[in-house]
């Protein structure tokens, strides 16, 4: 399994990341990806800006225990994992998480997976600066601890805990 | 020696990024008690009631954790990131 | 819900097919996508090049269902859908599925839904040309008919029957 | 009249692409079994034990559905798309 997992400062673009993911072998029948955006709205306020904070060193390292866990779990050609962090303005892209793998189930449920799990267990945090020019950080959502722990129990199904409506503006 | 960091509205909470203490205290939980005597703000961060995750040595830890010298602890907030 | 749906001899760039999705409003939290592409490799063979066959006119009527029925299950922004007709070489794009939702477990539901839909009701045959110069037509698999009735239940989860092995050179 | 369609590996097997039929049989079911009666390779394909799928005016159609004048029959095998 080819890895590759990034934390950055600079904007990146989604679509140059998947290039070589679409290029990651003849056996490689599906790619499923996943790039999480900034919204423009949290509890009904308008964000206009994002600020990421991040723990140096220990959020690559949970990063690469996500993908490693995911990379034991299913067959996967390639992963590859990229965030954001500092300042981010709405509709960029924060997060790109892309599988490659012979298969399109367990492309599905890696990437997925790594996604939910990296939203409870890297250490990122949101701050958002509103419109008004208040700033606040981002609440941990219950849903997301729940798409997580649907994974904890070994099922190969996804968990069905993430799809309740959300106020927060953040991506989803 | 250790080394404890805070994250994100800890941070901010506690007006502190990072701080040396020359003792190193037995265990995770230890170290939430000793900080929760210094008064507020830290009293209200390091609450039993308050969810603050711990890692050591850059990985989540359990208050059982034990601490030897020369150990990073990070306490911060649930993530948010993603 | 925006729908695009396209049915096309030409290759085409998953890439720049993506462009789109993720600009697709400042709403938009999560793009999931799923590319599949095609392998080199079928029951122990070296395939050469594929030819895909399908029934004009009912072919887009049946993925403008499949479309439609994901969008009455999960609440999506955008929806696009492209397919290659006629032949296609190893490692080409053959299937584009992209999302994009407000939220993640919307879009990665609709994503898997639409591809296993796709896979069982929407009319396409691949006939494969081996490296050896025979050539014979794809047969179906049962993985792909369980994948698809995992979802007729109504359940909101993603089969698990997508996983297992398989000794095909299309891609999964 | 009714226009029937063949495709992939049937329309090899039967040499046939496309033909129109004067007179519509009351269901898909009937059309297969006046199709069977050709002798081979007709009655192979048709045979009861085959899976072959219909179409009606490009909609997936059961055995039992009615046809009627100017209907668009499709029979092909299962779909390998995607």
């Amino acid at each position: 399994m080819k890895v590759e997992i990034r934390v950055q400062a600079n904007a990146f673009d989604p679509l140059a990341e998947l290039v070589p993911v679409h290029a990651a072998g003849p056996q490689v029948g599906g790619v499923v990806s996943f790039v999480g955006l900034m919204r423009d709205l949290n509890q009904g306020d308008r964000v206009h800006s994002m600020t990421l904070e991040h723990y140096p060193g220990m959020t690559e390292k949970a990063l690469a225990a996500i993908v490693d866990e995911a990379g034991q779990r299913w067959a996967l050609d390639m992963v590859r994992v990229v965030h954001r962090v500092g300042e981010v303005l709405p509709q960029d892209p924060i997060v790109l998480v892309a599988v490659a793998s012979a298969h399109r189930g367990e492309a599905f449920r890696a990437c997925e997976f790594i996604i939910d799990y990296l939203k409870t267990r890297a250490p990122f945090w949101k701050r958002e600066q509103t419109r008004d020019g208040s700033s606040r950080w981002v609440e941990a959502r219950d849903s997301d601890d729940a798409a997580a722990a649907g994974w904890s129990n070994g099922a190969e199904a996804t968990p069905s805990g993430s799809a309740e409506p959300t106020a927060s503006g953040e991506q989803t | 020696m250790i080394r404890v960091l805070y994250f994100a509205s800890l941070r901010e909470r506690l007006d502190c990024d990072a701080e040396s203490l020359d003792a190193a205290p037995s265990t995770v939980a230890a170290l939430r008690r000793e900080l929760a005597t210094r008064g507020a703000p830290w009293a209200e961060v390091f609450a039993s009631d308050q969810r603050v995750l711990a890692a050591v040595n850059q990985t989540m830890a359990g208050d059982d954790q034990v601490l030897t010298d020369g150990d990073e602890i990070g306490f911060f907030p649930p993530v948010t990131g993603g």
